[in-house]
């Protein structure tokens, strides 16, 4: 099975106006970088994106915004972390001014849903979030005496993932905390794009240590390791 | 909030930030895992070096080290804050939904996290404040499954906000982070134990007396019996 | 139970098990992902050979090899029926919560499995056999997480009991491994879709009609358009 | 963390009668050989296990059944495939005789059960077994427009666990398929011991490739590779 795809913008061609996007990335690491600025270029609009901060330490996405292709967005930790940069920040400005609807849930919580979609979990329980606006409109149960909310898988009609190394297949490694989201991201993903560093022949990686298996990977691209730009958060 | 232009912020010099986190250095035990949040609680990290203490970083790292210096730096090993960290022998790396597992899971002995609010019955606001104006939205980040998650949970925070407000109140009027969660206050000033007869003052700092204190926080304050200097 | 008498046996011989094997081995398209269950459905493998088919494991193995002769056997390398497997280039292992994510999670294109019953709507009987006598306990294994998980489900079994029972009925009465999943039934007589009408005969052995085919089966058969003789 | 024990005998030493503990193993591959082993020499009673099957190409766990050392067992595959080989299978008439009692998952929900332990939530719903006799008692939920169970967490008190390498602060690395359930169960105990065949300093696993991390191991104690006993299942 070759998944290969000899350019971002073949890998993401079919992507269509209103899709669902996950991309991986914690603050700078691990990042989609040549895929999110494919989509960029492409210019698909009303997107609703998943990702833990839209534009903060991942100026990719920041150009997302700036083009306003983002109606919706699902994030943990959406926003820089300084008020006065946040008044400044286009992302934050979009949620303000009415033109990006915002969605947050807890990291943990966030993640799960992500796992669960690609796991065929449609709903679980966790005690994160009983007592806060997380709950709003949530079913609240109780477990061993603890209060718990409902919540829901979250499936995406395609997921951007970084990987340091990829075969053909789409087996994909990591590396070190540039794992982050990826993986969850990639289970959840209807189609799941990565971007390689380095893209290898089947039977090149140790398979008895690959982060996340092909058969969660449709399409792989080789776009090499992303310069590096320390962002701040 | 009539309650709150009530206290009285004293004339001592209170404890630099640095010094709050090493009150809470010497409350963890060898043998635990830690985690550790945005703020006050990272400096906690500069005084267990040596300590058989291994701290997770949210991102997906057990046993994260020191901050890494410039020329040591590598793009894809940070911590939970975005500062790039080193490795240390026996550290492992994982993906986050294996982190907040952990978290959620109850693995985490202390999790040490800063707050804009507690209240007597360790309610902790931490991740939204009002005056932002970003109402019901904000940065979660993990501070809700780390409160709900971790077996004891150390707030380190200011006594009171940078607009002399307190910020230990009787109920939370910023959005909480989690009801019931805290079970220690480390302020600039004072140690404050959360039980279930309500705040229990433990220590406060040299030339701080308990009646002090009191006076400059917005909920009641039990005297502890051994009730004695903070000693750092 | 009546109709179970009515039913007749031809003096055909049938196919043999590794040619109702074959027979699934052809509707598997290339660039897909399968799992085999144990008996029949093994069998599959033999005749994918170089093939562009990837075949799982539920233990925790994708890209799973053909069965390892002695002298090959690894311990630590075998598939979820207890047999030695190789390893391919682009294998790889994992958990097996891990594993049962890409079952019940739908990444399985096509799943074949064994059953001891089939009815009109597609329910699957796979997993106990009253006759053993155990009750509502039983070995359910992966076959319930298959059943509802995989894309398309292929039944592949014998058309009768060892004795002489038959296996399609209007109505399971053996305890279901999942309701209406079954997809697609090859037997050693005939090959039947389950479609919303009811079930469809697409396919029988050479010599064997579809009158034969329908006498032979204790459920009503739509007799397809395009009722052919079964190619292998 | 030096969390080393010295034996099987010492790492297990304080299990009471009573305990829940659950086995990693999918038949032969990846069994707590050594740790089973001790436990059947200690002789505790009134066990509840965990384990996808009991006896069948795991002859430690026969033992406990022998010993009379089972009270209750938590399986998805319990018995030999065989009706004759059950039959004369000492765990198969333990059940049949009404002195072990047995409660049976499918795959998916059994290990899940398991991962939700560790990993703090509840309960999920799973569209596995519906319609079966596994949904008997259990909530049935429509999630878009499919019925699904709820299902709860599984915790455990002790998981006995097989590795291929540990280190002494219990970062383990599994070999092949004998990785299986004991990621999980590792998960879901309180007290997770782990049986590794080659025991190393900290630092000598590569980081980047731990199956388990430390955290979630208590115990560690080095039993060497086991010998193969190609049991019939």
């Amino acid at each position: 099975m070759d998944k290969t795809y000899a350019s971002p913008e073949e890998a993401i061609a079919d992507i269509p106006n209103g899709a669902t996007i996950a991309f991986g990335s914690f603050f700078t690491a691990g990042k989609p970088t040549a895929l999110t600025k494919a989509l960029a270029k492409k210019g698909v609009k009303d997107l609703t994106v998943v990702v833990q901060q839209v534009g903060t330490g991942n100026e990719e996405m920041l150009e997302l915004v700036t083009n306003g292709q983002i109606k919706k967005a699902i994030c943990n930790y959406p926003f820089p972390r300084s008020a006065s940069k946040g008044a400044q920040h286009p992302f934050e400005q979009a949620v303000r001014g009415g033109k990006i609807k915002l969605e947050i849930y807890p990291i943990g919580t966030f993640v799960e849903k992500l796992r669960c979609a690609g796991a065929g979990i449609p709903g679980f329980y966790t005690p994160t979030g009983v007592g806060t606006v997380v709950a709003e409109g949530k079913e609240v149960r109780v477990f061993n005496g603890a209060e718990c909310l409902l919540e829901l898988a979250l499936p995406v009609d395609f997921a951007f993932v970084h990987a340091w190394k990829g075969d053909r297949e789409g087996n994909l490694v990591y590396r070190f905390t540039a794992q982050n989201y990826n993986n969850a991201m990639a289970m959840a993903g209807k189609v799941t794009i990565a971007e390689v560093e380095t893209l290898v022949e089947a039977g090149e990686l140790d398979p008895n240590f690959i982060h996340t298996p092909g058969i969660f990977v449709k399409r792989v691209v080789e776009t090499g390791r992303p310069e590096f730009n320390s962002a701040s958060v | 909030m009539s309650k709150m232009s009530k206290v009285v912020i004293p004339e001592m010099p209170p404890l630099e930030r640095e010094m709050i986190a090493l009150r809470i250095a010497n409350m963890l035990e060898d043998g635990s895992y830690v985690n550790l949040g945005i703020g006050i609680p990272t400096l906690v990290s500069n005084w267990i070096e040596g300590r058989d203490i291994i701290i997770q970083s949210e991102i997906g790292m057990l046993k994260c080290g020191p901050l890494a210096d410039e020329g040591e730096q590598d793009q894809d090993r940070i911590n939970a804050s975005c500062q790039f960290v080193h490795e240390l022998p026996g550290s492992c790396y994982f993906n986050v939904e294996t982190s907040f597992a952990m978290i959620r899971g109850g693995r985490m002995d202390v999790a040490v996290l800063g707050a804009l609010q507690v209240s007597a019955k360790g309610d902790l606001a931490g991740w939204n404040n009002p005056a932002r104006g970003l109402g019901k939205t904000g940065n979660i980040g993990g501070s809700m499954d780390l409160a709900v998650g971790a077996a004891k949970l150390i707030v380190a925070m200011e006594h009171f906000t940078p607009g002399g407000e307190p910020k230990i109140l009787e109920v939370c009027n910023y959005p909480l982070t989690a009801k019931e969660c805290v079970d220690v206050i480390v302020t600039n000033y004072a140690l404050i134990e959360v039980t279930p007869k309500g705040l229990v003052l433990k220590e406060a700092i040299p030339g701080i007396t308990a009646e002090d204190v009191q006076k400059m926080t917005a909920a009641k304050l039990i005297v502890a019996d051994d009730f004695h200097e903070m000693e750092l």
